[in-house]
């Protein structure tokens, strides 16, 4: 993928601001030093100054950075915003935060209050901080080439629509990487609105009450190596193209309106490697177009893909469908989709010609599973003697069904996939 | 009542006798050990033994008991010249098929997944199987009740056999399908709830994994069905349903010419 | 003294009119038959007096307890079915055992007396669905005679028994009459009748036609035979 | 028994045909999803719901998706009972016809139009002394939206 070009430029860029800066003055705060609380030590720093805060507890309501100083925790500093202040808030570029302990932002119903907020800045980097019951923990708005790694963030794990916001949160931003952290008890874990060119990589986010990944108009963006898991509602996707995700596992997302993923309104995206499992829907797919599904694995998932038939031109193809409820399940009686060329645990076809490729096509849309997703009161039915014999009918007169979403060359061995 | 333990206890006896009875308890145990043998997904093996009780139970009890009904008249007649009363007769006689038919069931079930005994799902199968046991047995003394004509009210009950397990989810369905511009979720899960063979599918359902494809968008389905609430409730309807027609039947038998 | 009392009984089942305003007294000390046509009512009379079926209107007494008023009057009654069909699968000592229970007494001595009587000895611990129709029918009238009920009611007693058994049966009836017990009857066979009956009920289409003894009846007739002082009396009446 | 079920279809045909109220089905935040963009409705200063005559219940996580959801074609108007929007101050569902708008990207909506609904006229001067923005009537909310919006709604409309 040339796309990722993007992402040796935003460190080469980085490491240069780092060596340039990296000589001057080196600022110490802790309470038998000169300067005791990081508000004094920041009137004096000069631009690219260090400051070390060394361990204690910080209280000093909302500490603003505008110059483009190192902020560096040394022995896990605690910085407590008493539930009153956004803890730390960053308007200058250049600014690394790294080693500290955010804890308690203040909590508003107009405002976003969060525990890190950098605000139209470029070239910050947030990593190794651990973060705990904030309102918004790492709150990014019209930013570029900013890094957030390898922080721990621990949310308020209230419910409730004002009492928790999201975990990292990038709004308006080109370039960022976020890498390696962990999310948990927030609304999402991570938020990307309207950010373009940018890396979610080996994040774990899960337990979250709304979503592990929320995703909305940020084109040509990469995740990959992921793991979401048990989180409200699932990962989404919204209104976006040229997406690439990679390698990574949805689990668990277990519930009555839960999925694995949504793809709302997605093109020209590519969704490849991943595990689903477990989840009430692998993928719901609505509005999609010229998006590749192709060697994924869905297993034991409820339906492993809702795919509705204002998805056109998708194509779906060498995935790995295993003991899912429903494979497949479509709201209109075609689906112009290209599915074709998958493995499905539940084919009962033969392959007389060993080519591989059964040889009678494979209907992956019940059409039980039809019904209900165009009318979802009559899920009342699940497991009812009257749907069996309803399949059952299926089975041996696929004629009757009107439903004509087949897989022409389902496959007879899983395909075996490597990331 | 010691008159109406006395005529339990003879009843029971009599019962215990009846040999194709326990042939009942082997198959559901028979089917039970095999599905066991070809699965080890505890859950999966509760589905299945759902749709076997959900088939055979009102099958077997309904059309067991109409039998044992209209056979068991004249020795109910000959008690009936003894000193009890009819409600202790009548009683006696619900009574005991209702205890039986369930140690039967439960043990048909139990026996082989006694392994599971902690698995509060295999619990709400049972006791779902139970009820609907007992709600087959007051519909088919009911019948018997009604109807003096043997034929005549094995066919009935035959008919209502098949429309509750069958065909009342194709009304459902149909339902569905034709006010679909209308809020069905209320109407559906009443339609649901008047139907005891559907009450006994959705109290087990509704514990298992399963259950998150009920719920979809549906508020109502949420509120009513993801909790313990819609458990009692299902279960509070199947005791309604075996106790009406019950009292029903009891209320009849009273002044029935025998 | 009147040991059933019956008055103005009147029962409709559907459209058909059963019982039209039937009204009998019968005493202790005699046997009472109650003759009639299929059809003719007296079955169901019967049962209202075993509180099988229920009236429409009328009062029935036994041994002045009034039968709609509760059911510890069946205590006074030994009933005999005509088709006994016990449970299958309970023996006659237990069914012996259970009446014993609802009774709260166990003749000892007379159901050991009636049990070599009908040379039931082999049979008492066997399921009764393995008996034959004959030995049921004598675990039916061991149920009936063994508690020593002040009224016996009899449908058609003798109809399943073999000759040997049918004279013993007809020999303890008699010897309960002695004792000064009240029996009602139903039968077709008319030797029967008259071999035991001291008095004869008639009934047609409900109602009761002749109620007289037989010897009156005999008398009034000029006839021998009870059949032909009936059959007489019939023709007259509908002449 | 028979009389029972023949008891059902009128049972069912007056479950159907009483009367539909024009009250807002409360929102469940964080269970219900947005009838138009799917999302899981979390943020009540922003929230949306239509109802038709028939009495079927949308809901929507963000007024511009209510909108969109009706230009898109997938209710016709004459089908609508009634429309309500959240009151921004108060978090309370409102007809939409008593309420002003403001389009202001200081108050941002969880689908980024920015469009906020306000009952009291005090509290939208304030709204609109505070956060600036641009005041509309639900007929220009409508167009912002469809203007804003053509390529979703075209496709949501297939």
């Amino acid at each position: 993928m040339e796309r990722e070009n993007w992402k040796g430029w935003a460190l080469s860029l980085s490491l240069l601001v780092w060596c340039t800066a990296g000589v001057s003055q080196t600022i110490e705060v802790c309470s038998e030093c000169e300067y005791k609380t990081i508000k004094e030590a920041l009137e004096v720093a000069g631009g690219g100054a260090s400051l070390l805060v060394h361990s204690g507890t910080y209280r000093e309501g909302t500490i603003l950075v505008t110059k483009s100083v190192k902020l560096i925790g040394k022995g896990k500093p605690v910085l407590d915003g008493e539930g009153k202040y956004e803890v730390l808030k960053i308007r200058a570029n250049n600014v690394l935060v790294e080693g500290f302990e955010i804890i308690n932002s203040g909590r508003s119903e107009l405002e976003d209050i969060a525990g890190i907020k950098v605000e139209d800045s470029e070239n910050c980097v947030i990593r190794n901080n651990t973060l705990k019951n904030n309102f918004w923990a790492i709150y990014l708005a019209n930013v570029r080439n900013c890094r957030v790694e390898n922080n721990r963030i621990l949310g308020p794990f209230k419910v409730g629509e004002a009492y928790s916001g999201n975990g990292i949160h990038i709004w308006q931003a080109k370039g960022v990487l976020v890498k390696d952290n962990y999310i948990t008890g927030h609304r999402d874990g991570i938020y990307f609105e309207f950010v373009q060119d940018s890396v979610i990589e080996g994040n774990v986010s899960e337990g979250n009450w709304r979503y592990g990944l929320h995703f909305m108009f940020s084109h040509r963006d990469i995740y990959r190596n992921n793991l979401f898991r048990k989180n409200g509602v699932g990962v989404a996707v919204m209104y976006t193209k040229e997406v690439v995700m990679r390698n990574n596992r949805f689990e668990l997302n277990w519930g009555g309106t839960s999925y694995g993923l949504l793809l709302k309104a997605i093109n020209d995206s590519l969704v490849e490697h991943n595990v689903f499992y477990k989840n009430t829907a692998g993928i719901l797919m609505d509005e999609c177009q010229r998006t590749t599904i192709r060697e994924n694995d869905f297993v034991e998932n409820g339906w492993a893909m809702r795919v509705w038939a204002n998805s056109m031109d998708n194509t779906i193809t060498r995935n790995n469908f295993l003991s899912n409820t429903f494979d497949l399940s479509t709201n209109s009686s075609k689906n112009p989709n290209r599915i074709e060329g998958n493995y499905w645990s539940s084919y009962r076809g033969y392959d007389l010609n060993g080519d591989g490729v059964g040889d009678i096509p494979y209907r992956p849309v019940k059409l039980f599973s039809y019904i209900m997703e165009n009318n979802p009161a009559v899920s009342v039915l699940i497991k009812s003697f009257f749907v069996e014999l309803l399949n059952l009918i299926e089975d041996t007169l696929p004629a009757v069904v009107p439903v004509s979403v087949e897989d022409r060359k389902p496959l007879m061995e899983k395909v075996e996939w490597r990331r | 009542m010691p008159e109406f333990l006395k005529l339990l206890r003879a009843d029971l006896r009599n019962l215990k006798g009846i040999k194709w009875l326990w042939a009942y308890l082997l198959s559901l145990a028979g089917m039970s050990f095999l599905i066991l043998y070809l699965s080890n997904d505890t859950g999966k093996v509760i589905l299945s033994l759902l749709n076997i009780t959900l088939l055979m139970v009102p099958l077997v009890s309904s059309f067991f008991c109409i039998t044992y009904f209209y056979d068991s008249k004249s020795f109910m007649e000959f008690l009936l010249s003894q000193p009890v009363s009819r409600a202790q007769v009548f009683w006696s006689k619900l009574a005991s098929l209702w205890l039986f038919m369930s140690f039967l069931y439960a043990g048909g079930v139990l026996i082989p997944l006694i392994k599971e005994v902690l698995n509060p799902t295999l619990w709400v199968l049972l006791i779902s199987g139970v009820l609907l046991s007992m709600v087959f047995i007051s519909l088919a003394v009911l019948v018997g009740t009604v109807f003096d004509d043997r034929v005549k009210g094995v066919s009935f009950l035959l008919g209502l056999w098949l429309y509750l397990t069958v065909l009342h989810d194709g009304v459902i369905l149909a339902v569905v399908y034709l006010f679909k511009d209308y809020p069905l979720e209320g109407v559906v899960l009443a339609l649901a709830l008047v139907n005891p063979v559907d009450l006994a599918r959705i109290a087990v359902v509704i514990n298992m994994d399963v259950a998150a494809l009920m719920g979809l968008s549906e508020a109502l389905f949420r509120e009513v069905l993801g909790s313990l609430w819609g458990l009692s409730l299902a279960f509070a309807f199947m005791v309604l349903w075996f106790a009406l027609p019950a009292f029903l039947a009891s209320l009849l038998f009273k002044r029935k010419a025998l | 003294m009147e040991t059933i009392k019956v008055t103005n009984l009147k029962k409709r089942f559907r459209n058909v009119e059963v019982l039209k305003g039937v009204s009998l007294s019968v005493r202790n000390g005699e046997i009472t038959a109650v003759l009639g046509p299929n059809a003719s009512g007296k079955t169901t009379l019967l049962k209202c007096i075993l509180g099988l079926v229920i009236p429409d209107e009328g009062t029935i007494s036994v041994m002045g307890e009034n039968t709609s008023e509760g059911y510890l009057y069946r205590r006074f009654i030994g009933y005999m079915p005509q088709e006994p069909n016990f449970p299958p699968n309970l023996t006659p000592r237990y069914l012996l055992e259970l009446v014993a229970d609802i009774r709260g007494f166990f003749p000892e001595q007379e159901v050991k007396r009636l049990v070599d009587v009908f040379k039931l000895g082999g049979f008492m611990d066997k399921p009764i669905g393995s008996l034959s129709g004959g030995t049921k029918q004598k675990v039916n009238s061991l149920l009936a005679l063994a508690f020593n009920p002040e009224i016996l009611i009899l449908d058609e007693p003798t109809i399943g028994l073999d000759p040997l058994s049918s004279s013993k049966f007809k020999e303890e009836v008699l010897r309960r009459k002695d004792e000064g017990k009240t029996v009602l009857l139903t039968s077709h066979i008319m030797g029967e009748v008259e071999e035991l009956a001291d008095r004869v009920l008639l009934m047609i289409e409900g109602s009761i036609r002749i109620d007289s003894s037989v010897g009156e009846l005999k008398e009034r007739t000029g006839e021998k035979s009870l059949e032909r002082a009936l059959a007489k009396v019939l023709e007259e009446s509908f002449a | 028994m028979r009389t029972l079920l023949l008891l059902l279809p009128p049972l069912l045909f007056i479950l159907l045909s009483c009367e539909v109220k024009p009250e807002p089905e409360p929102i469940e935040y964080g269970k219900d999803s947005c009838a138009f963009c799917l999302m899981i409705i979390a943020d009540a200063g922003f929230s949306a719901e239509l109802k038709t005559k028939k009495g079927k219940v949308f809901k929507f996580d963000s007024i511009e998706c209510l909108a969109a959801y009706i230009l898109s074609g997938k209710v016709k108007e004459e089908e609508i009972l009634a429309m309500w929007v959240a009151d921004f101050p108060t978090k309370e569902l409102v007809r939409v016809e008593e309420v002003k708008f403001l389009v202001s990207d200081k108050l941002r909506s969880p689908m980024g139009l920015n469009i906020s609904a306000f009952v009291k006229e005090e509290d939208l001067k304030e709204a609109h002394r505070n956060f600036g923005g641009k005041i509309l009537t639900w007929e220009d909310v409508l167009k912002y939206v469809g203007e804003r919006w053509r390529e979703k709604i075209g496709k949501a409309g297939h």
